[in-house]
């Protein structure tokens, strides 16, 4: 039975990690650096200790320091939040090695899910999709051209050297096949001094569409829905719903099963999510598997109206899940706010928060650390708030989180405020007509004075 | 204006952990700034409920690793742990007030995953006092001694 | 059609009304008095206009001011709130003299409901329970036993001249009736000058229910469910709740179908809330009808998951109520933070607010027009924030509450914080087990210091 | 310490607007306290947009019943209401800059309610400065006119 638990990460995670421990009458011990001593998941915890100095190498990612934390404060158990050590499998294991209950992932979970090639392997032999290609490089266009047929246009050759998308070429059917093989092998020599290349199967207009399971490491396994998060800049998610705008309940079911067929067959334990690219014709193939709790789950909370971190902690206790259809409620949003400018590039901007009132109101939800008067440390990442809503349709939600954000107000430093808004106001994201690159095109104006 | 005037107002925004003082005086003005400061309306750190009995109070960035010539160092916890002041149960303690002790001696141990990790001291002085009670846990940048250097 | 709204009102409710407005296309108008110049409802309202200096008589309670502020400002349709001018029919009957729609009750509703003794023949006339009583004074004790028979015991036998509990008896059956009615006569002819009782039924342990209902002004009325409301400082709501924790699903139907037949009978439009007593033998009856929308409103929005001022702004845009069943899901609590000390006999506490952090997270709604740096002006009510939480029970609802408790950190000011704390923690509020006399014996335990 | 270094102190946390201020030293230890600090965090006024024209933007409590003796004295408006210089449109306005009023001369009609208010000087004085256009809304306390009063 877990009675204590220290939370062994910051900001807006510790304090919502902190928020269900309480609720179910668990004890916390916080961990800080000293940048953060005035943070208030070190003023909310039952208990909290110092660990290290500002840099996280000597603080947050710190196993050692973080199990003595533990140790001397008797907590039986530690949350690793996301970031940090929440997918190092020594960490999991240093725990269990002194009997302190890890809230996570397997030592093996992690291990075999870090690991992109083992991951692939494992849910193809689950009866997983994944990104049809041919297995290593292909001799000739004529053996190229067998392996495109049978996995179906349009394919991209890509060169086994390559990157920045030389030596990479599309052929959309049998007619072109040998043309782009040869242009793309004789740019992959000229250009990486090796001719060889690989058949992929290729993914148009591929959205980022991920599955939420839970499992109880018995092989018992229930999924959540999806949540859309195409919504990247250089692979950072900056808004991501649930349900999506273009998976329907049969897909849904479908991807939901797949999820859950992967994560069963490594007796997944925890929650964990699925991660899939999904093409433009509704093929989804598995891209990797996030062995913790994520930025993004309050979406999933706010449609299935339940608490991801309680069933993670229950699960931790060992409780079975039973496997049971969650429906999606509504239509949940979640923007991120960055301490960045978007009018510059994004660069971040640490400093004094001098005005500080988060949104409120029916179907909103806000997630932060931060207050009027808090100094943003610049040793860690730059996101302050997340600010979630909830309403009856994704129509009514985008009114809504525009409503939100515009009465949320942060004055000290830039923050994204203004991007989201832009964004939740164009036309594409009104339609949700974009894919995983659409920030490469989307244009921002400049700000009102 | 001197420049003790100067020196004492940098120490004031040092040791009171605010962001920013400002003097305008006889046509003069001083703008003394931190980088990290500690906000003016956060949370009262006193409120701050840690486990550790003798919280590190100390605003100086000093650790052990410290070796300027104040008089009356504070040594700081390295890492988080318990604190013994003796080898074992009962042996004598590694060091008493009024003892001298160069680099290099054993101040005291910080158990910590089962490890006893003994601390050395860096500078050379005479303990002036001891902050903390044997068998007691202690956390990172936790004020352990003062030491005298000289 | 409306388009644009103004809000006669300040504080959290203007902010709460306004936020419906933006999210469903509407334009605003906030109002201020000089003393709300910096207040948030004037920063978020798209227009907004000072209306007077900071006595409410000669500002929020001038229907001139307020009406002439709409017309250069082209509102064509104002929302009063609650308190201020919400109930006041003269000024609901001026705004449709100026061809500005009032959002809420009819003239007539106001004029009916806010008459105790019309309200409650009209009630009894539609079949909605009311107090049963003698008509008027009785005479003799075996006139008086007639009427208590036909009730039905306990009876109180009262001083129509009465007041403090004297010339006041109980009577629990027949064999005592004539000793208790004469002693009570005898009272109130020593105390008062006259001799004269009533009789009416006794209501014991008594809590306030109340029922929200929604007309269209055709007759037509749905209800929302009830909300526990028996928690009060005199007269002074402090926590809500909804459902109530000793109304089943079929007293539900039957107080929601009384309070239907009610509003129906007079045509009601808008929102409106009809308040019953309820015994301890679970017989209800009828108090009054509030013809606006209630500080407590948020407890019921969230078991219905549902926008209650969008309805009001849907009704006065001439939209029909479809009859229709509106479940409850999991159990609400509200409780009301006000600048006051409650340990010192709840003396307001207005000043500074200096340090202002909300509590957030899953299941947590605040509705506040608070912010660190805001000055709380000394001419209106003490209430700064209404906190609400949601869970799927009442016990994890009281549990979610406490936790949301101690994360909202408000210094600078006294607040009714600690007195929730202590409430919710004890064990009379966590059985269910209090009526509306609860809080006169209820002892406050000393602060920590 | 003596007493001038505490002053000094006491200045520099009065001008900081820090709420506490500790110094340790020498054995020493100074806690200085203010009850009420303004903190930096209040939202910015000018951040209100008000619909009307020229909102009233004065600090000062007067209005038109104010009747302190300084030139260049600002009347505002008492009501909310559409503002009109002169009783029609084919009429010459009230009042002109130069003009001289006395208490009871009207100085403009407000609006409001389909009522014709008009508004009455309480002062005697000269029209420096006519501050609203002629068919604007008007709010509350908005700023109308400036007579310098003698």
């Amino acid at each position: 039975m877990i009675k204590k638990v220290l939370i062994a990460n910051r900001g807006e995670i510790a304090l919502r990690i902190m928020r269900t421990c309480h609720e179910m009458g668990l004890k916390t011990v916080a961990v800080f650096s000293t940048a953060d001593r005035d943070s208030l998941h070190v003023r909310f915890s039952d208990e909290a200790v110092c660990i290290g100095p500002p840099e996280s190498r000597d603080s947050y990612l710190r196993p050692d320091r973080i199990i003595a934390a533990a140790e001397v404060t008797g907590a039986d158990a530690i949350h690793p939040g996301y970031g940090f050590l929440s997918e190092n499998a020594a960490f999991s294991e240093i725990c269990a090695d002194h009997k302190i209950k890890f809230i996570g992932a397997s030592p093996e979970n992690i291990r075999l899910m870090g690991n992109k090639s083992f991951a692939k392997k494992t849910m193809l032999a689950a009866g997983v999709p994944v990104v049809p290609g041919s297995d290593g490089e292909v001799a000739t266009p004529e053996e190229g051209l067998k392996v495109a047929e049978e996995m179906g246009f349009p394919v991209m050759i890509k060169a086994s050297a390559g990157g920045g998308g030389r030596g990479m070429r599309l052929a959309t059917g049998s007619d072109e096949f040998e043309r782009q093989f040869k242009t793309a092998s004789a740019e992959a020599g000229s250009a990486f001094g090796n001719e060889g290349v690989y058949i992929e199967k290729f993914v148009s207009g591929p959205r980022h569409i991920e599955i939420q399971v839970l499992g109880d490491g018995t092989g018992s396994c229930i999924h959540f829905g999806e949540r859309e998060c195409s919504i990247q800049r250089r692979h950072q998610k900056l808004v991501e719903e649930s349900p999506s705008p273009v998976v329907d309940a049969n897909l849904r079911a479908r991807m939901g099963e797949s999820a859950i067929l992967g994560a069963s067959s490594v007796n997944y334990e925890g929650a964990g999510t699925v991660e899939f690219l999904l093409d433009d014709q509704g093929n989804y193939y598995f891209m990797e598997m996030n062995t913790r709790i994520q930025v993004e789950h309050p979406v999933t909370e706010e449609v299935t109206d339940c608490d991801l971190v309680e069933y993670q902690i229950r699960v931790a206790m060992g409780e079975k899940v039973r496997k049971r259809d969650i429906p999606l409620l509504g239509h949940a949003i979640e923007c991120r706010i960055n301490a960045e400018n978007p009018f510059n590039n994004f660069s971040p901007s640490p400093g004094l928060i001098q005005t500080f009132h988060p949104s409120g109101g029916h179907g909103v939800r806000v997630d932060t650390h931060a207050y009027a008067g808090y100094q943003i440390p610049p040793y860690y990442d730059s996101m302050i708030a997340k600010l979630i809503v909830r309403a009856r349709t994704r129509d009514l939600a985008i009114r809504k989180m525009l409503r939100a954000l515009d009465e949320f107000v942060i004055e000290g430093v830039h923050t994204t405020i203004p991007f989201h808004q832009q964004l939740l106001s164009s036309d594409a994201f009104q339609k949700g007509d974009f894919d995983t690159r659409f920030l490469e095109t989307f244009v921002l104006k400049p700000p009102n004075l | 204006m001197n420049l003790d005037r100067l020196r004492e107002i940098i120490v004031l925004v040092e040791e009171s952990g605010v962001s920013e003082i400002e003097i305008e005086e006889d046509g003069l003005r001083i703008v003394v700034r931190k980088d990290s400061p500690r906000p003016a309306t956060a949370p009262e750190p006193q409120i701050v409920a840690p486990v550790i009995a003798s919280p590190a109070t100390s605003d100086e960035e000093s650790t052990v690793s410290d070796t300027t010539e104040d008089p009356g160092q504070k040594i700081h916890a390295p890492i988080v742990g318990t604190y013994f002041s003796a080898p074992s149960p009962d042996s004598d303690p590694f060091i008493t007030v009024g003892q001298r002790v160069k680099p290099g001696d054993v101040l005291c141990i910080i158990e910590a995953m089962k490890l006893m990790n003994e601390i050395e001291s860096e500078v050379s002085g005479v303990v002036l006092e001891i902050l903390v009670e044997n068998g007691v846990p202690v956390e990172f940048d936790q004020p352990l001694f003062v030491i005298e250097t000289t």
